[in-house]
């Protein structure tokens, strides 16, 4: 095994790109050197990218937030103006793992990862995240579930890499928020999850929203019938039935050691509806 | 297999090794700077006995690569006390009994003064979720959370006394 | 040598240092990272040893390759079975901890030994693993207790014929034994109950969840010698069966414990250790064998998972007048005594008339249980008091009140067998009822639960010294490991006896070769039976120190006494002697007959038995089916209490470990009859933040059998928890649930079914 | 005469009985005769076997004198954690 630590995605991209044999992204670690510890990886080729100037910041710009490929949840979670905007997006990364885990693992490293069960996903989802690809052929922009075609499976191509997550512009009256489920406080992986996010009118009605659940299929899911649910309406008892109702119609999870096909469907719409109210309350409505 | 030739500062020591490229820092630590503190509970980042910062941020040693140290400062729990006297967070651990085989204390210890040294007077909750990384199977973790929790009293406590000079004891 | 039989009447004298709580003496080196663990040694050319294990749960091993593996640069030594020929001479338990340690010919788990190897680093090792080549020829396995009971279940140990059953079988069964405990009339009894409850319960497997994974450094020469460091929780013991598996002398393999990690039981047996004396005694090279944590899960020994029947029967005026279980418990793939240990515990909380307790304990294909902290216990008192709970609710009593109307006592009849001397039982209950916290008001979806837990006390051989400084220091050399602060409670001991501070006692745990066999610290013998030495010994020391101040004064040995830490002498005819202090004694040592020391060699038998009842909040989501602990109570009987806070400590660790037995832990095996979480992310012991502060009350009733009355109090606070939450549980969501581990789902799916 | 009381899996070896009439002074004594009337305890004996009088527990303690009206169990031996 080679290691390297360039100092741009460019040279990162070509190393990737011109490797032979097998070839791995390294930013946090958190899931690599797991995958490397248990045998299930063996690189020839480790290119760390945390050396490179754009995946270590986090830019606020007026179209909205740029996240570095290398920052680390815990970093995330002391940037103010990034929590006001998108507290959902930055409370599922930071439920990534423990302060241990949080030191070191990056939402883009989460998202490459391609686990059903990644926690700031659902929330990057519903907040119509992009991710900033470099290639050998250069930049392409690409939609963040569009990223993920299965389990372990990306739509990336040999020598392409993540270079920064975006969100977009937080308008008025906005608010999102991530809830999963796991069995014990901490340190788990999310045996089902939800991100939701919406924006209100000035009526407090909801008038936008996207609703995404984790772990409950091979992807994370976009349930437009549950934000359809609930939009035009200020999360009454029967829209929250409703959007519980489409998101249960959504699931199609797996039994598992995490948990059941039933488990993970009941709860999935509970998490929704529960995530809703918070990012309702988040958005000011009332 | 050609090794990484790494220069770092280990609790303030220049110090410089080579490893090969897929060795974790926890095994450099312990194999080639003799620095026995961090344990291997798990080597998958699920228990903390590894614990140790990386320029000031909390990491399981484990879940590092030591080729990634190259410039950074690592911290490790040989590095806490300083001189013949033990950081706070050490002596109430001894004073309150929140140890019992010890094997998780190195990892629970810099990861309290991790969470001291952005918190300096956190809620028992606060504690219990910043320690929820650090797996202890003997105590129940009610001596520990005291012990933390003490720590935290003692350190401001001190810290008034002396002015704003000294930050830790 | 004292001539005479220690003194081990119990002596219920005013204590002016035991019951204090100082530093312990290891402290320092456990906090500032030098305390050395079972992988934190290193030898000059040391080598780095991996096991190859099974894939498969069940299999024949039809040919293991390792020519490959021999001839890669850097490979030392290959063993299989062959290395480890059969020298048990017919013991057949000996023979199961060898074949345990490496298959011979089949293996018969998941995880199963099949070869290892010891290369120059990790990396060539590794390299060298899969070099290996074993055919296997794959067989049905089972690994459910109740399964592996059925007629057609594939047969795990052909050898194997049921004992305790009448006729002798001539098949061979996964049954193991059958055992039976009890006394009465229970059909008399059942026919004169008012109410009957019968209940089945099941409790999955779980581990000890150490943090320090099995870990070991052996060097055997070709002369025969040998050294092992290994973190385990009996030195002497890991030596006898070391050298009697590999043909060596007792005298010659010198044993050192390191600091042990944790073992709550899973560190009394041996499961690699030969394996690395083996490859050591092949490369004539040290060599360092540690197990991963998967290796942990997967090939060291958890507790059995259980499958158990109860039947209680009560009179109207709240007397259980028939009761009668029966268990059924999994040892691995090898047999085990796990059935019969439940079965004697079953019902030794209660004072019976008529009651039965029935055991099986049986093979299946899954790493060969070991001792998990009161072994056994947890699981026969989760379905015993869960049941109780059932049975005061039909009767309409307050549960706390029916087990005090029911508790054994003094003078009872244990169901499994002998009669109780002073017992904590009714102590505990009556201190559980006045507790403020079953007075506390409960939220929303809250709800509170209490069960009790017995567990036997253990002794044994036990050695220890005492060495006196020229500076009137003492030096306490005892032979248990210290799993949990015992080093201090000894010191305290000692200190106590001899009338010194504290300070003046340093405490060490000795290696093989310099001090005498000493059982493991198991069944709660630690500070029992050491404790017990340790006073023995000290009061060698005292003789000798009146002796020597006899020589200092000139006067006869007869008028010196002993009072207060200081030698007295006796007498007008000495009234113008100062008191000798040890201190003062000591520095005059080198002539006055040179050192002076004390020691004591026993079988600390007279271990009296240990009762806990703990009381449980939580609060169940009853749309997650999510449970937390809100408050948690432990009331226990410590005997006397050396250190408290280290007693504490045990309730404290034992209700946690019990609380992840009750709610998340447990060992999932796949179709494949793979394990399929070995590893702490998915076998979910507590973190930090599942649990709140774990309340004591430590009560002392003091054991006869012990000179300051102590009772062992390590394990018996494992055992309520399990029926305390479930009790809770069904208190706060209204279902209950027969099944441990209590998880989200099973708890959401009972909910649904109760709709 | 001593009646000695038979516990659980240790019945097998000494033909099912519950209890037997031995006469002995000390544990040692006890075992002893024992094995000479059962020659199947040597199994038990060989992994350890333990004997309550009174209720206290012995496992090793062979001298260990027993009183003539002492309630006396044999016990499997017991491991623990």
């Amino acid at each position: 095994m080679r290691y390297e630590a360039p100092t741009s995605t460019k040279v990162a991209a070509a190393l990737l790109a011109k490797e032979k044999g097998k070839a791995f992204v390294l930013a946090g670690g958190t899931d690599l050197l797991v995958r490397m510890k248990a045998g299930m990886v063996e690189p020839d080729l480790v290119v760390d990218i945390k050396r490179i100037p754009a995946t270590q910041i986090i830019k606020k710009s007026d179209s909205g937030f740029k996240i570095g490929a290398a920052v680390s949840g815990a970093s995330m979670g002391e940037n103010k103006a990034l929590k006001k905007a998108w507290p959902g997006v930055v409370e599922a990364a930071n439920l990534i793992g423990s302060d241990q885990v949080q030191g070191r693992c990056t939402m883009a490293g989460n998202l490459c990862n391609a686990s059903p069960a990644a926690d700031s996903v659902p929330a990057l989802v519903a907040a119509k995240a992009k991710a900033a690809v470099v290639g050998p052929k250069g930049r392409r922009t690409v939609a963040v579930e569009d990223v993920v075609t299965g389990p372990g499976r990306t739509s990336l191509k040999k020598g392409e890499i993540i270079e920064s997550i975006s969100l977009p512009k937080r308008v008025a009256k906005s608010g999102d928020a991530y809830l999963r489920f796991i069995p014990r406080t901490e340190m788990d992986i999310a045996v089902c999850s939800a991100g939701v996010n919406l924006t209100l009118d000035s009526k407090g009605l909801v008038k936008s929203a996207r609703v995404a659940l984790g772990a409950v299929a091979p992807t994370v899911v976009l349930v437009e019938d549950a934000a359809d649910a609930i939009i035009g309406t200020k999360l009454d008892d029967e829209s929250l039935a409703a959007l519980s109702a489409a998101c249960e119609a959504a699931c199609s999870p797996i039994n598992d050691k995490r948990g059941t096909v039933e488990f993970r469907t009941e709860v999935a719409g509970v998490l929704a509806r529960r995530a809703a109210k918070i990012a309702y309350q988040r958005a000011g409505g009332k | 297999m050609s090794g990484v030739h790494v220069s770092t500062t280990v609790n303030g020591d220049a110090v410089e090794f080579v490893c090969p490229p897929g060795e974790t820092l926890l095994d450099v630590l312990r194999n080639r700077l003799n620095l026995i503190g961090a344990k291997e509970g798990c080597g998958t980042g699920d228990c903390g006995a590894c614990s140790v910062t990386v320029d000031g941020r909390l990491v399981c040693s484990c879940l590092v690569l030591g080729a990634e140290v190259e410039g950074a400062k690592v911290g490790t729990v040989e590095g806490m006390a300083e001189g013949g006297e033990l950081h706070t967070l050490q002596s109430k651990f001894i004073e309150h009994a929140a140890l019992q085989c010890g094997i998780c204390t190195p990892g629970f210890l810099v990861a309290a003064k991790a969470l001291l040294d952005r918190n300096s007077d956190p809620s028992e909750e606060e504690i219990r979720y910043a320690l929820a990384g650090n797996l202890c199977r003997c105590t129940g973790y009610d001596k520990i959370v005291r012990a933390v929790d003490a720590a935290a009293k003692q350190l401001a406590t001190d810290a008034t006394k002396s002015g704003k000079k000294s930050k830790r004891r | 040598m004292a001539e005479t039989a220690p003194d081990t009447s119990f002596t219920n004298q005013d204590f002016k240092i035991i019951g204090t709580r100082p530093p312990r003496p290891d402290g320092v080196d456990k906090v500032t990272g030098r305390a050395k663990y079972g992988a934190d040694a290193f030898a000059a050319g040391q080598l780095t040893a991996l096991i190859l294990r099974s894939p498969h749960a069940h299999a024949k091993i039809l040919s293991i390759d390792t020519k490959r593996a021999e001839k890669l640069k850097g490979v030392k030594a290959v063993v299989t079975c062959e290395d480890l020929p059969d020298l048990t001479g017919g013991n057949r338990g000996m023979l199961d901890i060898l074949e345990n340690c490496m298959a011979r010919g089949r293996a018969l788990y998941d995880g199963h030994a099949v070869a290892a190897v010891a290369a120059i680093d990790a990396e060539t090792a590794k390299k060298a693993l899969k070099l290996i080549k074993v055919k296997y020829e794959v067989l049905p396995h089972v690994t459910d207790v109740d399964e592996a009971m059925k007629k057609k279940a594939p047969i795990i140990q052909p050898h194997i014929r049921t004992t305790g059953v009448d006729p002798k079988p001539k098949k061979a069964s996964n049954v193991a034994a059958r055992s039976q405990f009890g006394h009465g009339d229970i059909e008399a009894g059942f026919a004169a109950a008012d109410v009957i409850v019968e209940e089945s319960y099941k409790t999955e497997q779980t581990h000890q969840g150490y943090i320090e994974p099995h870990a070991c450094l052996a060097s055997v020469g070709p002369d025969g010698q040998g050294e092992l460091w290994v973190t385990t929780q009996g030195h002497f013991v890991f030596r006898n069966t070391c050298a009697a598996l590999l043909g060596m002398e007792v005298a010659k393999l010198k044993v050192t414990s390191s600091e042990i990690g944790g073992g709550f039981g899973g560190k009394t047996h041996v499961w690699m250790e030969p394996v690395a004396l083996a490859l050591s005694r092949k490369a004539n090279r040290p060599v360092k064998l540690t197990m991963s944590r998967e290796e942990v899960f997967r090939a060291s020994g958890p507790t059995s998972s259980t499958s158990i029947d109860i039947k209680i029967g009560a009179t109207r005026d709240g007397r259980i007048c028939a009761a009668s279980a029966e268990l059924r418990y999994q040892g691995g793939a090898f047999p085990g005594i796990w059935g019969m240990l439940g079965a004697m515990t079953t019902w030794a909380c209660y004072d019976l008339e008529n009651c039965q307790s029935v055991a099986f304990d049986v093979l299946v294909n899954r790493p060969k249980s070991a001792a998990y902290r009161a072994p056994s216990a947890p699981m026969a008192a989760f379905a015993v008091e869960s049941t109780i709970d059932l049975v005061a609710a039909k009767l309409g009593m307050d549960p706390v009140d029916f087990r005090i109307l029911n508790a054994a006592k003094e003078g009872t009849r244990a169901s499994y067998g002998p009669t109780y001397g002073p017992i904590g039982i009714g102590p505990t209950l009556e201190a559980v009822k006045n507790h403020p916290h079953m007075k506390a008001p409960l939220g929303p979806n809250q709800g509170r639960g209490m069960a009790c837990g017995f567990w036997f006390n253990f002794g044994g051989q036990t050695c220890t010294d005492i060495n006196v400084g020229v500076d009137g220091t003492v030096s306490l050399t005892v032979g248990t490991m210290d799993v949990g602060g015992s080093r201090a409670s000894l010191s305290l001991i000692a200190a106590e006896e001899l009338g010194i501070p504290y300070e003046r006692v340093k405490c060490n745990v000795a290696d093989t070769a310099s001090l005498g066999h000493n059982d493991m610290t198991e069944g709660s013998r630690g500070t029992f039976s050491s404790g017990m030495a340790t006073i023995f010994a000290a009061r060698d020391v005292v003789k000798v120190l009146r002796n020597r101040a006899a020589a200092m004064w000139e006067i006869d040995v007869d008028d010196v006494a002993w009072e207060d830490g200081q030698a007295v002498a006796k007498g007008i005819a000495h009234s113008n002697l100062s008191p000798l202090s040890l201190a003062d004694i000591a520095r005059k040592s080198p002539t006055t007959g040179g050192p002076i020391a004390g020691h004591n060699e026993t079988v600390a038998d007279g271990a009296g038995v240990s009762f806990a009842s703990h009381i449980c909040d939580v609060e169940v989501d009853p749309e997650t089916g999510a449970t937390k602990v809100i408050r948690y109570t432990v009331v226990q009987d410590a005997g006397k209490a050396i250190h408290p806070d280290y007693v504490e400590g045990q309730f404290q660790g034992a209700a946690a470990q019990g609380i992840g037995w009750a709610l998340n832990e447990e060992y999932i095996y796949g179709e494949d009859g793979r394990l399929q979480n070995p590893g702490f992310l998915d076998y979910r012991i507590p973190v930090c933040s599942d649990l709140p502060f774990i309340d004591t009350e430590i009560l002392e009733i003091p054991n006869p059998g012990h000179p300051y009355g102590v009772r062992g109090v390590g394990e018996t606070s494992i055992v309520p928890p399990l029926a305390a939450i479930g009790n809770a549980v069904s208190n706060a969501a209204g279902v209950r649930l027969n099944h441990v581990p209590m998880s989200p789902p099973r708890i959401l799916k009972a909910i649904n079914a109760a709709k | 005469m001593l009646e000695v009381n038979v516990s659980g899996v240790l019945r097998d070896a000494v033909n099912g009985a519950a209890s037997l009439q031995v006469e002995a002074a000390t544990i040692r004594e006890l075992l002893r005769k024992l094995l000479e009337r059962y020659p199947r305890l040597n199994d038990h004996m060989e992994t350890g076997i333990a004997v309550a009088i009174d209720g206290v527990i012995y496992r090793d303690t062979w001298s260990e004198p027993i009183p003539q009206d002492a309630e006396v169990f044999l016990l499997p031996r017991l491991e623990g954690g």
